[in-house]
């Protein structure tokens, strides 16, 4: 829980804005992947539990000169969490080589005090037990545990596929860090061995998963020096593992709150740090 | 009443008082006996095997070893209890001569059992609903590829008591955490708590954490290394 | 006595030389607070059984009216340590004639809290893990552990209390541990003082350390922001104002002197002087939340804003209406001196930090927070106020049963001595 | 000392006491917190060893192939399958489809209505034995309709019909149905394909291809690849796109979202748009050797940029704009389409400017495709059975005796919805296949469960704007106990048992057959199979037909206060499945707000129509008549108001149910001139304050 724990690796993404067309595609494995429960009326967005919204956004012209985009937002599991510093028994953390933060439902006692703190709106709470429809559970995963009413959860970058991964390698044989060319220490799992499912079913390709520490994953090329890649409210000084991109200025414009007369390539000025 | 205050030298008023204490005394005592002896077992219901399995035959006798039928698949998962047709590399048959008159309760046990076994399951087709000690709770992430690599990475060359077998035959490491069956003749009936429903086998987590929380082993001085991570995530899913 | 006064039914359990009404007007009373309270049951099963589902909060408001509830009532239950502390540790002596009410007060709030936390958190049967698996770095767990702890001091507080009642202080084990109680009083007054401070602060906290919201982040001195000393002064600041608006209403309602009227003065003035510490302090924070921190996170003044439901004039109410105002009419004596006056500073006091708790749970969620989200509104629905009111009701039992019963005001014989021509009838029947 | 009130107080004292020293009350707390984790009602996925099988999507008709991952015997997950032809990602719907595999509307049973109206259980035997009855009583008067213009199952109905002698076998309108049309009257004797990924200049005209037009995971894929993620060093350049893509039609939609360019143009003036191109085309000097060239030349020229602007709504310079790039790419491409509806005089003047471009049958142009491979001889071509014209039949006077439905359900899908269901009830007998209770099926009198994709063995051929010939068998890995069958096999039973020899006794050999015509070997059956050809169809006689053109795509009058512009999103499913389980979590609070939809109307459009966000409104049409709530949405063209399609279901599941309204009541079809076909891409609506 100390602050921005340093890992060899960490695990993130680059969502590409402009290859984004709100399909949904994302969402809707999200939700087969980590066993979420239908909701037969889910038109009240804020009691929906999603792991990953897909937001439109706008460019707030009149017609013919509007413009939109589609931002979806998993859990930015940010470095410095204003989660899981708040949990008052410890029930997530970012403790874990990969840098991504945890949740875990038998740990969590509902008090939503994470939900309070987080800004992306990356948790959702079991207002009730979630129920399927009859004979629907027999479609549910074994790779992720189905939740009670009356905890948190949120998006692990689908943290049981890494764990797959890993076991995979160690299966075969291998060790799972490495050190590589860079004589760093990297993840053995190979780039594709590893990706979350909303990431795997985009068939525009428009997430990008991987370890932002590794040279020789996209994401890292994508990331480092590209001046239209940001991350949401990074004023706040999260450090989130999700980075977007976009050649669209408005759009980059959406990632963060600036004032009307306020430069989006000034440095920006981090909030200061609370833990 | 009023009289009580005064009353504390006389013997006859400490008689008394002695008296006063005993209901609570006698509360006492029944609670601790309740608590110590009889509500711990009511929390546990006792189920037997549906057929009697000898870790000991086949492990002794058949000379099998744990992953002969416990495997870890190509993928990295854990096969657990094995299915019918692991059974079947070895049972396509009755292999257990039919017992003689002679033939102890023991043989004719093992012979009905495998018999029954036979028609009842594997020629219909049908799992055998085995009862299990160890079933992981299913926000639980066991990876049993981790232990096997990581523990073998120092126990392999230890010495001694130290020694837990060998990647091949890692008997002796898989009794670390798992209830140690090759000398049963007949498996131990499982318990399972009426509240949890969880056996009573199944690990606490703070028998997890005996390694995952100290990185120095159990040696205070710090010899040796887990390699365990004490992150929620390793474990937990 | 009065003259023509007839001795209840229960005039055994009845504190010496203390009018109380007839038997069956005070347990009508209690039926009607019961009925109250039994709806509240009611909501408390819903929410129990089905889950949280049935309250009107969403993932947007994970706090709503049950935590301002909680917190307002934490607040307002100061009056109880802060009384505590000023009798105890600085020995101002009048306040011992309304330290037995500050005590069951803040018992009242703490227990009442924590039974809506009860219901309040998603897995109640897990409550435990606080301590068990407690995290040191989270506010909460401060919270947790100082609200348990000084709930025990509240118990013991009010233990001798209940001991002096007439027939059970004749026990003499009961006369003898409520004596010993009183003579070490002033340690846990010093406890409670120490935990109180620390969990009101730590309440403050909770909100200052949300870096993701700017409504609530603040800056700090060490590990905390601004709002964990806010929070203290805003809380002993309405705390003794509701101990004595609560002796006030008692008086109305039961007709009969409880407290000396130079005994309210002085907790109005104790609460008019930390209230203009705290509002000198508030409009400094204020100011530098508009000036400092609001623009290094982007946004403008007008964008803490929305519509009426959350509306400037809430920060209007809160630091202007329910904070100069009434801390300029406490420091006044010759306000002070006016009972209408004295009591109507108290209530806006009072007002002043719940609507500063409500921003701060409500309005800091209801805020956009990333650029391309929108307000969200909040009305808690019933099942949310019937415990709410359910507390309240407990309140109202809990305190008619001390009345009646417990020898809470010192001063009632003295100030109802014998004679009273001009006394009002007992209209309440308590 | 007796037993009094004080003792029984120092005995509860004692074991209060007691009690604290013995585990109990620990053991007790730790347990009941362990029970919080694993409550009896909250289900437990079941475990087991992951197998996977690659299978084609038969509930998406755009073209997914899919991967199941099957645990312990039980598919749990639809995952991508990059390695198909086709593949690569998912649709929101393909993913769904386990869990619809349970879904609470999914029928088990066949049931048969009895007099008294009500649904009763039958066997399948009972069943198949009542179909054979009617069916014989029916004979030359059975009429068919099939859902699946993809699947061999068509084959097998019009071979079937034509045993019985019935000239009524019809497939649900589709862009496929339309495009045969436009071919046929060009005198291409072949199907249209679209070589997208060799093109590199992509204009998109009404066709949706990123959602719901097309092969969409296939276009996706050319998409994604065709645009590297951006790289910007800071003040330096960007990175550049292999192909480029520009979307005109009249809502900003998912296409749009990402296209390079967004044209706004009324809907079902796309048309009209593509003429006013090949006017501009023509005028920058480009011909094409057809025998009615200048007869074409002279109709186009009527269209000019002026006039286009003026019928389209387009912005006159981005038109010369998009033209200019049209001619400066090297293989640029025109996609003209609809999500349904927009008739065959479009895609004919998007066939025009394509020849105009040159790019016919030329890499990263239009592509004539080859006619689909048919192995009963009894059977019709698919371009002869895309002739008969459903609207047509449902507005006949004269009913069928009989109806046989497979995977369709025009009572919610056809325009004019609430006639069509009224047609459908004064048909005698009505008999359908289906995988979902879903308003057709809620109609009919014999409702026999039909295997989902996942549960049954069937086939794809070429799904519409593929570029090239495709072949996918795709085989059953769903439960085994659904009780369902397939249509193919009962027909093919009844067949035989009727003395209607078909050729064939299984469907499997039907498909065995047709594999090995597309040039596959060995058991084609054995599992996920493709097969893709690159072969082209000659171009034969084309000619631009003016004389058709001209009256197809002549501009109308408005059919009321506001035009209707209607759009679809994948996330809604099909109009055979509705939304499936998960999809109603993807929509937004300004798409549907508890079960009211919206409609989009721009800020000016809804200021002059005295409407603000929020209002609640009625759009009526021809007796017609939807409730939505109005979204001012400055993506869409003026006067236009935009509903979106699939919701409204009165059948299938909780999931679909009470979710707004079918845009398709207020849509009213009309003959398109010339064409033969009905279409419904102009319709209009009068909104009203609800």
């Amino acid at each position: 829980m100390s602050a921005n724990k340093h890992f060899n690796v960490k695990w993130g993404m680059a969502i590409d804005l402009d290859k984004c067309t709100g399909c949904g595609a994302c969402m809707v494995a999200c939700q087969a992947e980590n066993n979420l429960a239908p909701l037969a009326d889910a038109s009240n967005k804020q009691r929906v539990p999603n792991w990953l919204v897909v937001y439109e956004l706008s460019n707030k012209k009149s017609f013919p000169d509007h413009e939109i985009a589609y931002l979806p937002r998993p859990c930015q599991q940010c470095a410095e969490q204003p989660c899981a510093t708040v949990c008052p028994v410890v029930a997530t953390e970012r403790n874990e080589e990969g840098g991504i933060v945890s949740q875990i439902y038998p740990r969590c006692i509902g008090c939503r005090y994470c939900m309070a703190a987080c800004p992306y709106h990356a948790r959702c709470f079991n207002w009730f037990d979630p129920v399927w429809p009859k004979g629907m559970e027999k479609a549910l995963t074994p790779d992720v545990s189905t939740r009670p009413r009356g905890v948190v959860e949120k998006c692990t970058f689908c943290h049981h596929r890494f764990m797959q991964a890993k076991d995979k390698v160690r299966a075969g044989g291998g060790e799972v860090y490495v050190r590589g060319t860079d004589n760093k220490l990297h993840c053995a799992v190979p780039e594709d061995g590893y990706v979350t499912s909303c990431a795997e079913v985009c068939p525009n390709g428009a997430i990008v998963f991987g370890d932002l520490n590794n040279p020789e994953h996209r994401v890292h090329r994508l990331v480092t020096g590209n001046a239209n890649a940001f991350r949401l409210l990074e004023r706040l000084g999260t450090d989130t593992a999700v980075y977007y991109i976009s050649r669209r200025e408005w759009v980059r414009r959406l990632g963060d709150n600036y004032l009307p007369d306020e430069d989006t390539q000034k440095p920006k000025q981090i909030l200061p740090k609370r833990h | 009443m009023e009289e009580k205050t005064n009353c504390t030298e006389s013997p006859a008023c400490r008689q008394k008082c002695a008296a006063a204490l005993l209901p609570f005394l006698g509360g006492f005592i029944a609670a601790l006996v309740l608590g110590w002896l009889v509500i711990p077992s009511l929390l546990f219901d006792s189920e037997t095997q549906p057929l009697l399995f000898s870790h000991a035959t086949h492990m002794k006798k058949a000379g099998a070893v744990c992953l002969d039928c416990h495997s870890v698949r190509s993928d990295g998962s854990f096969t657990g209890i094995p299915q019918n047709d692991v059974c079947m590399s070895c049972h396509n048959g009755i292999l257990t001569p039919e017992p003689g008159q002679g033939a102890s309760p023991v043989e004719k046990a093992a012979y009905q059992a495998e018999k029954s076994f036979v028609e009842n399951y594997l020629n219909p087709g049908k799992p055998v609903p085995w009862r299990k000690h160890q079933y992981q709770p299913q926000n639980v992430f066991f990876s049993h590829p981790a232990h096997f690599q990581k523990c073998y990475t120092c126990h392999l060359t230890m010495q001694g008591r130290l020694n837990l077998g060998t990647p091949e035959n890692p008997q002796k490491l898989c009794a670390t955490c798992h209830v140690s069956l090759e000398k049963l003749d007949r498996d131990a009936p499982v318990e399972t708590n009426i509240l949890t429903g969880y056996s009573s086998g199944t690990l606490k987590m703070s028998e997890c954490e005996r390694c995952h929380a100290n990185p120095g082993h159990f040696y205070a001085d710090g010899r040796g290394r887990t390699f365990a991570n004490n992150a929620c995530f390793t474990c937990h899913k | 006595m009065a003259p023509n006064y007839i001795p209840p039914a229960d005039a055994a359990l009845i504190p010496q030389d203390c009018e109380r009404g007839p038997l069956s007007c005070f347990a009508l009373w209690l039926g009607a607070l019961s009925v109250i309270l039994l709806i509240g049951v009611y909501a408390a099963y819903l929410v129990l059984s089905r889950g949280l589902g049935m309250t009107a909060l969403d993932d947007y408001f994970g706090f709503g009216l049950w935590i301002t509830f909680d917190l307002g009532v934490i607040a307002l239950g100061a009056g109880a340590f802060f009384t505590g502390l000023l009798r105890y540790i600085l020995n101002i002596d009048p306040l011992k004639n309304v330290i037995n009410l500050a005590v069951i007060i803040g018992f009242i709030c703490y227990t009442g809290a924590m039974i809506v936390l009860v219901l309040d958190i998603g897995q109640p049967l897990r409550a435990w893990f606080g301590y068990w698996h407690a995290n040191v770095h989270s506010m909460l767990t401060e919270v947790i552990f100082c609200i348990t702890c000084y709930c025990i001091v509240l118990i013991i507080e009010y233990i001798p209390l209940i001991l002096e009642q007439k027939q059970i202080n004749r026990v003499p084990l009961f006369h003898a541990i409520a004596h010993n109680l009183h003579v070490v009083m002033p340690l846990f007054a010093g406890m409670g003082a120490f935990l109180s401070t620390f969990h009101q602060g730590s309440l403050g906290g909770m909100y200052g350390v949300l870096f993701g919201r700017p409504y609530a982040f603040r800056d700090g001195f060490f590990i905390w922001p601004w709002t964990f000393f806010l929070f203290i002064l805003s809380a002993v600041a309405s705390g003794p104002a509701l101990t004595m608006l609560i002796a006030a209403l008692m008086e109305k309602m039961t007709g009969r002197k409880l407290v000396s009227q130079d005994v309210k003065m002085l907790m109005g003035k104790i609460a008019g002087t930390m209230l203009l510490v705290y509002t000198v302090f508030k409009i400094l924070d204020t100011g530098a939340w508009i000036c400092g921190l609001a623009p290094s996170a982007g946004l403008t003044f007008d964008q803490f804003f929305y519509g009426w439901i959350y509306g400037k004039w809430l920060l209007f109410a809160e630091i202007a209406l329910c904070g100069v105002l009434p801390c300029f009419m406490l420091c006044s004596a010759s306000m002070r001196a006016n009972p209408r006056l004295l009591y109507a500073a108290a209530v806006l006091d009072c007002t002043g930090v719940v609507i500063n708790r409500y921003v701060l749970t409500v309005q800091t969620l209801a805020m956009p927070s990333m650029p391309f989200d929108q307000w969200a509104t909040y009305v808690p629905n019933w099942v949310e106020w019937a415990p709410c009111f359910l507390v309240l009701a407990y309140g109202g039992i809990l305190l008619s049963l001390s009345y009646r019963y417990l020898p809470v005001f010192p001063q009632e014989v003295e100030l109802n001595g014998g004679q009273r021509p001009g006394s009002k009838p007992n209209t309440w029947g308590l | 000392m007796g037993f009094d009130r004080r003792a029984f107080l120092k005995i509860a004292a004692g074991a209060s006491a007691g009690i604290m020293v013995t585990p109990v009350p620990w053991k007790l707390l730790d347990d009941v917190s362990i029970w919080s984790q694993n409550w009896s009602w909250i289900p437990v996925p079941a475990r087991g060893a992951s197998t996977y099988a690659e299978v084609f999507s038969k509930m998406d008709p755009f073209g997914v192939p899919m991967k199941i991952r099957k645990v312990g015997g039980l598919p749990v997950r639809v995952l991508p399958l990059p390695e198909h032809p086709l593949g690569g990602g998912l649709s929101p719907l393909s993913i769904a489809e386990v869990q619809m595999l349970y879904s609470p509307g999914r029928l088990r049973r066949p049931l048969l209505r009895g007099a008294d109206g009500k649904l009763t259980e039958i066997s399948w035997p009972q069943a198949s034995k009542k179909l054979q009855d009617e069916l014989k009583n029916a004979g030359g008067k059975a009429a068919f309709i099939s859902g699946d213009e993809t699947s061999s199952v068509t084959e097998v109905l019009s071979a079937f019909a034509n045993a019985l002698g019935s000239e009524d076998m019809y497939l649900m309108p589709s862009e496929a149905q339309s495009a045969a049309k436009a071919a046929e009257l060009m005198g291409i004797d072949a199907r249209l394909g679209y070589d997208i990924e060799q093109s590199d200049h992509l204009l998109a005209v009404g066709a949706n291809i990123l959602e719901n037009w097309g092969t969409v995971l296939r276009n996706r894929r050319v998409f994604a690849n065709s645009r590297p993620h951006s790289f910007r060093k800071d003040g330096g350049e960007e990175t550049g796109d292999s192909l480029s893509l520009v979307y005109a039609g009249p809502v900003q939609n998912n296409t749009a979202a990402v296209a390079g360019a967004w044209l706004p143009v009324y809907p079902g003036t796309e048309g009209i748009l593509a003429l006013g191109m090949a006017n501009m085309l023509i005028e920058a000097g480009k011909t094409v050797a057809a025998r009615d060239f200048e007869e074409f030349k002279a109709l186009a020229s009527a269209y000019t940029p002026e006039k286009t602007a003026e019928l389209t709504g387009v912005d006159g310079k981005k038109l010369e704009a998009e033209v200019a790039r049209l001619l400066t790419a090297q293989k640029p491409l025109l996609i003209v389409g609809s999500s349904a509806g927009g008739g065959a005089g479009p895609i004919m003047a998007g066939v025009a400017v394509n020849a105009l471009l040159g790019n016919i049958n030329k890499p990263g142009g239009l592509v004539l495709l080859p006619k689909a491979a048919k192995v009963l001889k009894g059977a019709s071509d698919l371009a002869e059975i895309y002739r008969n014209d459903l609207i047509k039949f449902f507005e006949r006077e004269e009913k069928p005796a009989l109806l046989l439905i497979h995977e369709a359900n025009p009572a919610f899908a056809l325009p004019n919805a609430q006639a069509c269901a009224a047609a459908l009830k004064a048909v005698p007998f009505k008999v359908c296949f289906s995988t979902f209770m879903d308003e057709t099926a809620a109609l009919c009198d014999l409702i026999l469960p039909l295997g989902m994709g996942l549960e049954r063995l069937d086939d794809v051929e070429t799904p519409y704007g593929s570029g090239k010939i495709g072949y996918c068998i795709s085989t059953a890995v769903g439960r085994p106990d659904a009780g369902v069958l397939n249509t193919a096999n009962v027909i093919l039973n009844i067949a035989r048992r009727l003395g209607k020899d078909l050729g064939f006794e299984l469907y499997a050999d039907i498909l065995k057959a047709k594999a090995g015509l597309y040039g596959k070997g060995g058991d084609p059956l054995a599992g996920g199979f493709a097969v893709e050809s690159a072969e082209r169809a000659e171009a034969g006689a084309f000619s631009f037909r003016p004389e058709v053109l001209g009256k197809a795509l002549a501009p109308d009058e408005a059919r009321g206060k506001l035009r209707l512009a209607v759009y679809g999103r994948a996330s809604l499913g099909t109009d055979k499945t509705g939304i499936p389980p998960y999809n109603n979590k993807t929509l937004r609070a300004d798409e549907l707000a508890g079960s009211l939809m919206s409609v989009l109307l721009n800020r000016a459009t809804a200021a002059r129509n005295n409407l603000a966000d929020g209002d609640k409104v009625s759009l009526e049409s021809g007796g017609g008549k939807i409730v939505a709530r109005v979204r001012v949405f400055e993506g869409i063209i003026n006067d236009t108001a935009g509903v979106c399609r699939g919701f409204g279901h009165t059948a299938l599941d909780e999931f679909s149910r009470d979710k707004g309204a079918n845009v398709m009541e207020v849509v009213r079809p009309v003959p398109e001139p010339e064409t033969g076909l009905n279409f419904w891409a102009k319709a209009g609506v009068d909104i009203k304050k609800a």
